[in-house]
């Protein structure tokens, strides 16, 4: 069934890409959607399944066929459905769906269409063979498969340079953080002699009861470390972010699927996936921890800066990463997969709403010539409200409890060291503030205002007009979702602990509890104190209304109001690496390496030897005079050495 | 009866080998020192012939044999040679004919 | 008797090698040489083998100096005109050298013991040649009949005109 | 046919040859005529392949499908007709057979003088290649080694491009030094083993079995004597500046067959002579070689990164890739070796590919200069496709033939015994991001972006016969990447063979006496006597 | 002592002899040719002309010995002995007859028999040649030196024949020794047919040796050297009196020598009738043959045209040498066969 589940797209993405480039695009689309939703309804079968289980033996396993088997490397195609690949598998399929579906208004009349449904296709297997997989390889298979897609997704205007080059850069990018992140593999197998989950985590809780300490780098440290680095490619955190505001250039819908629902949250799934070996690490987790807050908070500032509505979305994403990631490092797995979830939903939303916008706007993506959309098309605009108010956390819209859990358990962490949970907390908390502030900007920018477009719109007058149904249904589910998407997971203190937190109870026994220590009990059970966590939620909701309704009026205000030129231009983080490294290596390969070792140094090296052996000859041709007495005057000398060896030298001739 | 000693003829035949050498090395014209080769051929030969009488083994004589054969080739070609050479030299000096020099 | 044949011969061969050598024009030392054959001819009697000394005769003196002879007279050469050297570097190198190279055949010479050549060996028979030539060297015969064919093409090929 | 399979796979080619011949000469056959043929010709081969594969037992240990004859005997310098395939050789014949075909396919249009003769090199070449390979007899193996180097040479020189002659000359000139060398050394060998068989087995297994008791020195000189050869070939890093020239000049079926096979003979050698034979040097300079692997490898990598010509481009990148050969070979793990061999019929395939790719773009556009592209996608869509997935194969994406070599490779010297394997291993890595930067931003560049020039704007997709040539290969590089253990499971034996071998390196060896010897001293007091 | 006197008084006699002969077969040839061309030969000097040689010889010995300019005289007194020598030695092994007794002791009928007769013969012919050439080289003019030229490669090609001939007698005989050979030729098969080779299987041969012979004595019709038309009278132009005497007298030694030869190879020598009961009969039936030969040659030269020398020279190597060629083979199949 899993296999099913998971090779229905790729089958799909098989023929289309075949055969795809003659067909109808009504055809294509069935088949793209078709198997999307395919799996998607096996998706529910299975975590139907899975949920009728009890907690503890909520595991399905299929193993599928052997596939490198060399010396003690044993790596088997396998596919492994827990509680939180569950949780993945459902959303990706579902939010994937849905995506598609709208694709197929979006993608109207694009030569590449066949394209791009193959591709997303062959997106939707590798996530899922990303998130289903038994072992680590296989997930690396999947890890590097969703890179290649969005590459090839990005790349989707292949015709633009920019998206090309931007495709570029998603790939080389992730590819950094993969290299990572195989060396990682290569180290665990090492150490365990096998790539499984099942069997590395077995191992790690067998080998190492006690955590190691903050600095210390030790194995663990080590590999968690080096598939953090994998992490931070794949989802875009402080210092491989670059790509991802880039890969915008591709389709609308690709960056709702790839670039906010799904694959950049990959990196979280893997830490959640690894959490006994993070929780085991805590300068792992510390780490982590810092980058996310970083990320978060710089990233939210960089998208209070942003012209293009996509770009502001893009840095939204990372932010929101960096959340989740903050999560992680505080220990709150289950927390960072709850908002992965919630995110998935509106910031897909968010997403689509813009594409929506796009189109209506024919690609226009400059949020200066929006404005005043709202009159005419209130669906998105009405859409794009919840999407904004989730991600902005108000309660009772999905972002805020996700999010809010977030910010207390890193409040209460157990594993970060002392003053950094309430710093980092409050990173997040200034966070929220600013996603508060730039998602106003972007909707009063898009939305209201007077219109700005008809006056950009050159020739005849642009007149926008409200999406087709096949785009606006998935627009209104999405929304359904991230208005009530975050019921699934009320913190109990809500309930004064009545009712325990439904998410958290399910993924728990797929995830490890931090703290790890060699005895739990030694681990002081401190009861939860929900009076505090109310105070602070409290708090935070109402700083974030008060922010809204600021930043509506400060934005209706002057809408057109310019940004520093230093969060305009991103910190110049892309100049910088620019003249740091590309550069460097470039001339350097080019004028050193090739210029001057290869073609100078070594094939100098053999022409010399070649030019000395001539010239050595042209010496020795002045023996050839030519003169035939010369050269028995060599014959005689010649003969001379010889006899004279036999008679001086040599053993006399024999004399019988 | 009285007989010679062996190192007579061998004396002999070095004195002639030597000559013969000689000849080649200084004289300049192709048809002399072709004839200085033949008298080394001889000197060889009388060795030989010595040698051989004086083991009482005709291997010696044999080869002297064939070396006759073997000069009377090299007579022929190297006097088709020579008569080549004057048709487009117009002389018989070995060292007007260094063409072969690179 | 026989010593005395013997330093007869063997000082008409040493003279006339010296006359080739020392003679300025070609025919003289072609002569010259046409003595030292016959010397050696001699010898070879002595040594007893008459086969060879009539074969010498025959090929030496019937065939290759007569060819000698004929070119010269074709070519109508005269005693080659004591022009300056070209290289007589080689020329005085070369003597030396020789001397060296008759020096050392002498030491050669030398290490040889004063042990007789009996004189009048049967070796010399004719049949005993033709046998081992026709037995035990027959292969090296027929290669030398075909150096000999391939030597006639030679000659022909060169000395044809154009 | 039964008992002499090797015998026909080896020689087909060589009747090919005379038949094509034949076909000009008897029959007056015309160009296309002698290239259709040629191509029926080069499929026998490939025909004869099935029955090897389906006759090759994978759990068997030594050669299979042996034929020996003696064929030298000389002064006690015994030559045979040896030949057999094992789990190392197997698949290079395989893929010899193939890229053979792929190549007649690539030259179609691009050759258009001297028909005949380029075809019957080509034919010649492979029974060369495919020698090599099965080949159990050293002299025999130096034999084949050298006839293949003069088609080789010719097909440069002949159908090459500007600098033709430079490169052919310069291709002719390096391997030639490494094969004195080789000579040298074998014959050295022959005799330090006893003088009575050229056996490449028995004489490995009594390096094994220490009974060929080398001196330390002696033992350097001959490993360098192998290693120079092959490391030439590989081509590692400081002797390979051959490599770029002759895959310029070279026509496109030369650039495949010499990347395909040629090089794959370096790491051939490498695996059948220098390990199981020289394992104390081998373990004396594996350090020494696995940096030099690591050099080549990011070297090229940075290098091709900035070729301005497609073609040079993806000579370096085979040195790159070549690299990851030496290192897993040098590591001496199963996972290190097998990753070799497998890294080296995926860069086969894939490079191989590749240069038809090329081929099929200076056929059209007669430049490779990469500047002269851009947006070829547009016009081309199957042809970038095809690109696409052939480059993404050589950047060593997961479920692409060269992921699982590179994986191998980099696991394998990760777990080896060498000092230093983890920072080898980390360098190695690298080449993860270079590849994917070069390759990428090549195919940017081509493939992407508006369309510069006019002349592009119509240029026709890859046609039936090219897609009959590169559309296999894309398939190939696929299967492999997915279902690698076919392979692995074939080579497995052969390769725990060869670790058996080089991982005596601990013992001392003990100075057996070989029974080789008196039959030795025998034969050579014969000879003395016969002089 | 014995053998040295009776080596020297056998010497004296065949010399004695041979040069008579010599003489009168000038006068011979002259008186035949003119019967041949209808004219009296010479008849002034004595009863038919019997006395003429006497004279030609005074004559040849008081004229005055003209001498060109030449740049080396010696060579040039030196060429006509080197041609008369080699002439005269051949005869020191012809054997003229068996063996007889006289005085008690027995006396063979030749000077000398070695082992290597015939070798020793054809060294001599070979030697023969460098009169010619010499004089033609000394006497500086160019008759002579064309004379010379011709004869030395007319001499080199047929003596290949001549000796090629002669292998097939060899063969059968199986010695070189020519009283061996002669011998071997006494009796004879049915009691008729004389067991000589030109009967047993050397016909050709005996063909092939006779003309052979003839163009070695450079005489018609392959007297190039010598033709006056073209040449004056070739190398010996330059000569006169008793020089010329002796080129005069080699040559006519030379055609008794090879008649003699032939005789001895081809025709049994001394055999005949008779001769095991009366041994010095053998020389007369030895001087009959030979003299049957020496007519032959006169007639030869009153009958035939001269070659022209191209002819001449193809007729040698391109009809005469593969004919003896053959004439081997098949002497070797016969002796194989037999």
């Amino acid at each position: 069934m899993l296999k099913a589940l998971v090779l229905s797209p790729l089958i799909a993405a098989g023929i289309i890409g075949i055969f795809g480039r003659r067909w109808s695009e009504r055809l294509i689309a069935v088949i793209g959607c078709g198997s999307v939703g395919l799996s998607m309804l096996l998706a529910f079968r299975v975590f139907g399944e899975l949920w009728s289980r009890p907690p503890e033996q909520r595991v399905i396993w299929e193993p599928f066929f052997s596939w490198i088997a060399s010396g003690p490397l044993r790596v088997d195609w396998g596919f492994h459905l827990d509680a939180l690949s569950g949780v993945y598998v459902l959303f990706v399929t579902f939010v994937g769906f849905w995506i598609h579906v709208f694709a197929v208004g979006y993608m109207r009349g694009d030569s590449g269409y066949a394209r791009f449904f193959a591709y997303m296709n062959l997106f939707m297997f590798m996530m899922l063979v990303l998130v289903l997989a038994d072992n680590f390889l296989v997930m690396f298979v999947g890890w590097e498969g969703v890179g290649l897609c969005s590459y090839l997704l990005i790349g989707h205007y292949f015709d633009r340079a920019y998206a090309a080059s931007a495709a570029k850069k998603a790939f080389i990018v992730n590819r950094i953080g993969d290299f990572g992140f195989a060396l990682g593999l290569i180290l665990i197998f090492a150490t365990f002699g096998t790539l499984r989950f099942s069997e590395v985590m077995g191992a790690i809780v067998a080998r190492f009861p006690e955590p190691e300490a903050l600095g210390e780098i030790g194995l663990l440290t080590t590999i968690a470390l080096l598939l953090f680095v994998g992490a931070t490619g794949k989802s875009a955190q402080i210092p491989l972010h670059v790509w991802l505001p880039d890969a915008m250039a591709g389709p609308t819908p690709v960056s709702a699927l790839i670039h906010a629902a799904t694959m950049v949250t990959a990196g979280v799934y893997m830490v959640a996936r690894c959490s006994e070996l993070y929780v085991r690490s805590l300068t792992a987790l510390f780490v982590i921890a810092v980058i996310g807050g970083v990320t978060a908070l710089l990233a939210a500032t960089i998208g209070l800066a942003q012209w293009n509505i996509k770009k502001v979305l893009a840095y939204s994403t990372i932010s929101q990463l960096g959340y989740m990631f903050l999560a992680c490092g505080a220990g709150a797995f289950s927390a960072a997969i709850f908002h992965v979830v919630t995110h998935a939903f509106f910031k897909a939303l968010l997403f689509l709403g813009a594409g929506s916008v796009i189109v209506a706007l024919h690609h226009e993506e400059d949020m200066r010539r929006m404005g005043g959309l709202k009159r005419v098309m209130p669906l998105t605009y009405g859409t794009m409200l919840c999407g904004w108010l989730a991600i902005a956390g108000l309660p009772p819209f999905a972002g805020f409890f996700s999010k809010d859990e977030i910010l207390w358990r890193t409040w209460t962490s157990p594993v970060l060291p002392e003053p950094w949970g309430r710093l980092l907390w409050a990173i997040g908390w200034a966070t929220t503030i600013l996603t508060a502030v730039y998602m106003t900007r972007l909707i009063v920018l898009t939305f209201e205002g007077e219109e700005r477009f008809a006056r950009h719109a050159e020739g005849h007058a642009l007149v926008p007009r409200e999406s087709p149904p096949v785009m606006a249904i998935p627009l209104l589910v999405l929304a359904v979702l991230s208005v009530g998407g975050g019921w699934m997971g009320i913190s109990e203190a809500y309930t004064g602990g009545r009712i325990a937190n439904g998410f958290e109870q399910f993924v728990r026994p797929a995830l490890a509890r931090a703290p790890v220590h060699l005895d739990p009990s030694a681990i002081a059970v401190e009861e939860p104190d929900h009076g505090m966590e109310l105070g602070l939620a409290a708090a935070t909701a109402l700083a974030v209304l008060a922010t809204l309704i600021w930043a509506r009026r400060f934005y209706q205000r002057d809408p057109l109001r310019p940004a520093p030129r230093l969060l305009e231009n991103k910190y110049y983080v892309d100049e910088i690496y620019e003249a740091l490294f590309v550069r460097p290596l470039v001339r350097g390969s080019t004028v050193l390496l090739w210029k001057v070792f290869d073609v100078a140094l070594i094939d100098g090296a053999v022409n010399g030897v070649a030019s000395a052996v001539a010239a050595c000859a042209a010496v020795l041709r002045r023996l050839q005079t030519g003169l035939v007495r010369s050269y028995l005057v060599m014959i005689l000398i010649g003969a001379l050495i010889v006899l004279g060896y036999f008679v001086f030298i040599g053993s006399r001739l024999p004399v019988r | 009866m009285t007989t010679i000693p062996i190192s007579w003829y061998l004396a002999v035949a070095a004195v002639l080998f030597t000559i013969g050498a000689v000849t080649v090395f200084v004289k300049r014209n192709a048809i002399v020192m072709l004839l200085g080769i033949e008298l080394m051929l001889n000197a060889a030969n009388l060795t030989a012939v010595t040698f051989s009488s004086y083991f009482r083994e005709l291997a010696g004589q044999i080869l002297v044999f064939f070396v006759m054969v073997v000069a009377a080739a090299e007579a022929a070609v190297g006097l088709a040679i020579i008569v080549l050479l004057f048709r487009h030299r117009e002389t018989l000096n070995v060292d007007e004919a260094q063409l072969l020099k690179l | 008797m026989e010593r005395a044949l013997f330093v007869i011969f063997a000082l008409t061969a040493i003279v006339a090698a010296l006359n080739v050598l020392l003679r300025r024009h070609p025919l003289h030392s072609a002569l010259a040489l046409l003595v030292v054959l016959g010397a050696l001819t001699g010898l070879y009697v002595l040594l007893g083998a008459y086969f060879l000394a009539m074969i010498q005769v025959v090929i030496y003196a019937g065939a290759i100096l007569v060819l000698f002879l004929f070119v010269i007279m074709l070519l109508n050469i005269r005693a080659e005109e004591a022009r300056l050297e070209r290289r007589p570097f080689f020329r005085w190198l070369a003597v030396p050298f020789a001397l060296l190279l008759g020096a050392e055949i002498f030491y050669l010479v030398r290490t040889f013991e004063e042990n007789p050549v009996p004189s009048g060996t049967s070796v010399g028979v004719t049949e005993a040649i033709g046998r081992e030539l026709f037995t035990t060297y027959l292969l090296p015969f027929e290669v030398t009949s075909i150096l000999i064919l391939i030597a006639i093409l030679g000659a022909v090929v060169l000395a044809r005109r154009g | 046919m039964e008992g002499h399979l090797l015998s026909w796979l080896t020689f087909a080619p060589t009747g090919g040859a005379l038949l094509l011949l034949f076909a000009r000469v008897l029959l007056g056959a015309r160009e296309e005529t002698i290239r259709r043929l040629a191509l029926a010709l080069s499929l026998v081969p490939l025909g004869l392949c099935v029955p090897l594969l389906a006759r090759f037992d994978p759990t068997a240990s030594g050669p299979q499908m042996v034929e020996r004859a003696p064929w030298i005997r000389f002064f006690g310098f015994n030559v045979d007709y040896f030949v057999g395939v094992d789990g190392l050789s197997l698949w290079f014949v395989v893929l010899s057979a193939l890229l053979v075909t792929i190549s007649i396919l690539a030259s179609w249009r691009a050759i258009d003088r001297h028909v005949l003769e380029f075809h019957i090199f080509l034919l010649l070449l492979e029974t060369g290649l495919i020698g090599v390979f099965v080949a159990l007899d050293m002299f025999l193996f130096f034999i084949f080694w050298e006839v293949m180097l003069v088609p080789m040479y010719f097909l440069i020189g002949i159908w090459g491009y500007e600098r033709r002659i430079y490169a052919a000359v310069k291709f002719i000139i390096y391997t030639m030094v490494g094969s004195a060398l080789m000579l040298a050394a074998i014959i050295s060998l022959y005799y330090l083993n006893g003088g009575t068989t050229f056996d490449i087995l028995a004489i490995t297994e009594n390096a094994r079995a220490g009974r060929l008791a080398l001196a330390p020195q002696t033992e350097r000189w001959l490993f360098w004597g192998f290693a120079l050869a092959f490391l030439i070939k590989v081509p590692l890093f400081p002797f390979h500046t051959w490599l770029p020239d002759a895959h310029v000049e070279a026509p496109t079926a030369g650039s495949v067959i010499l990347a395909g096979v040629l090089l794959k003979m370096g790491g051939y050698g490498l695996l059948r002579f220098n390990l199981p034979l020289f394992p104390h040097a081998t373990e004396e300079f594996a350090g020494l070689l696995c940096a030099l692997a690591i050099l080549s490898i990011i070297y090229g990598a940075l290098v091709s990164m900035v070729q301005p010509d497609l073609k040079k481009l993806i000579a370096y990148s085979s040195v790159s890739h070549m690299g990851f050969v030496v290192l897993g070979i040098m590591a001496r793990t199963e996972m290190g070796m097998q990753g070799a061999i497998f890294q080296m019929l995926s860069h086969g395939i894939s490079t191989g590919a590749l240069f038809v790719i090329v081929g099929v773009l200076s056929e059209r556009r007669h430049t490779r200069v990469i500047a002269e592209f851009g947006g070829l996608a547009r016009p081309m869509p199957v042809f970038s496709a095809l690109f696409g997935i052939l480059a993404l194969a050589s950047v060593a994406l997961p479920t692409l033939s060269g992921f699982v070599g590179e994986f191998l490779v980099l696991v394998g010297t990760y777990t080896s015994e060498l000092a230093h394997a983890r920072a080898y291993t980390v360098l190695a890595a690298t080449a993860m991001i270079l590849s994917a930067a070069y390759m990428l931003w090549t195919l940017e560049r081509v493939l992407f972006g508006e369309i510069t020039r006019e002349e592009n704007r119509h240029l026709p997709d890859v046609n039936g016969r090219e897609r009959l040539a590169l559309i296999p290969m894309a398939v190939l590089v696929i299967v492999m990447g997915v279902l690698p253990n076919p392979i692995l499971r074939r080579t497995d034996r052969a390769v725990s063979e060869v670790k058996r071998g080089a991982v005596l390196v601990q013992l001392e060896p003990q100075r057996v006496p070989n029974p080789a010897l008196p039959e030795a001293a025998r034969q050579r007091a014969e000879f003395m006597k016969r002089r | 002592m014995g053998v040295v006197v009776e080596a020297v008084v056998k010497i004296v006699i065949v010399f004695g002899i041979v040069l008579t002969c010599l003489a009168y077969l000038a006068l011979f040839e002259r008186k035949i040719l003119g019967w041949i061309q209808l004219r009296y030969g010479p008849n002034r000097v004595g009863p038919w002309g019997l006395l003429q040689p006497l004279a030609d010889l005074l004559k040849f010995l008081f004229k005055e010995d003209v001498r060109p300019t030449t740049p080396n005289p010696i060579l040039f007194s030196v060429a006509p002995i080197l041609s008369l020598v080699p002439a005269l030695m051949t005869y020191a092994v012809i054997p003229f007859g068996d063996r007889i007794e006289l005085f008690g002791r027995e006396i063979t009928l030749y000077i000398t028999s070695v082992n290597v007769g015939l070798l020793y013969l054809f060294a001599l012919s070979g030697l023969g040649v460098y009169g010619i050439v010499l004089a033609g080289w000394a006497s500086n003019s160019k008759y002579s030196l064309l004379g010379g030229l011709r004869s030395a490669a007319q001499l080199i090609s047929y003596e290949l024949t001549l000796t090629l001939s002669v292998v097939g007698v060899l063969i059968q005989v199986g010695s070189l020794d020519l009283v061996e050979i002669v011998r071997a030729q006494s009796g004879a098969y049915f009691g008729l047919i004389p067991k000589w080779h030109i009967f047993w299987y050397q016909p050709l041969g005996f063909l092939l040796f006779f003309i052979a012979a003839v163009a070695e004595t450079n005489r018609v019709p392959f007297d190039l050297p010598e033709a006056e038309t073209e040449l004056v009278a070739g190398y010996h132009t330059e000569y006169s009196a008793t020089k010329f005497a002796m080129f005069y007298v080699a040559e006519y030694a030379n055609i008794l020598a090879v008649s003699a030869l032939a005789t001895t190879l081809f025709l049994g020598g001394w055999n005949g009738p008779g001769v095991e009961r009366l041994p010095l009969l053998g020389v007369f039936y030895f001087a009959a043959k030979t003299a049957v030969f020496l007519f032959i040659y006169i007639w030869l030269r009153a009958t035939l045209p001269r070659f022209r020398y191209d002819q001449l020279m193809r007729f040698g190597w391109k009809v005469l040498l593969p004919l003896a060629f053959a004439n081997i083979v098949f002497s070797a199949a016969v002796a194989a066969i037999a």
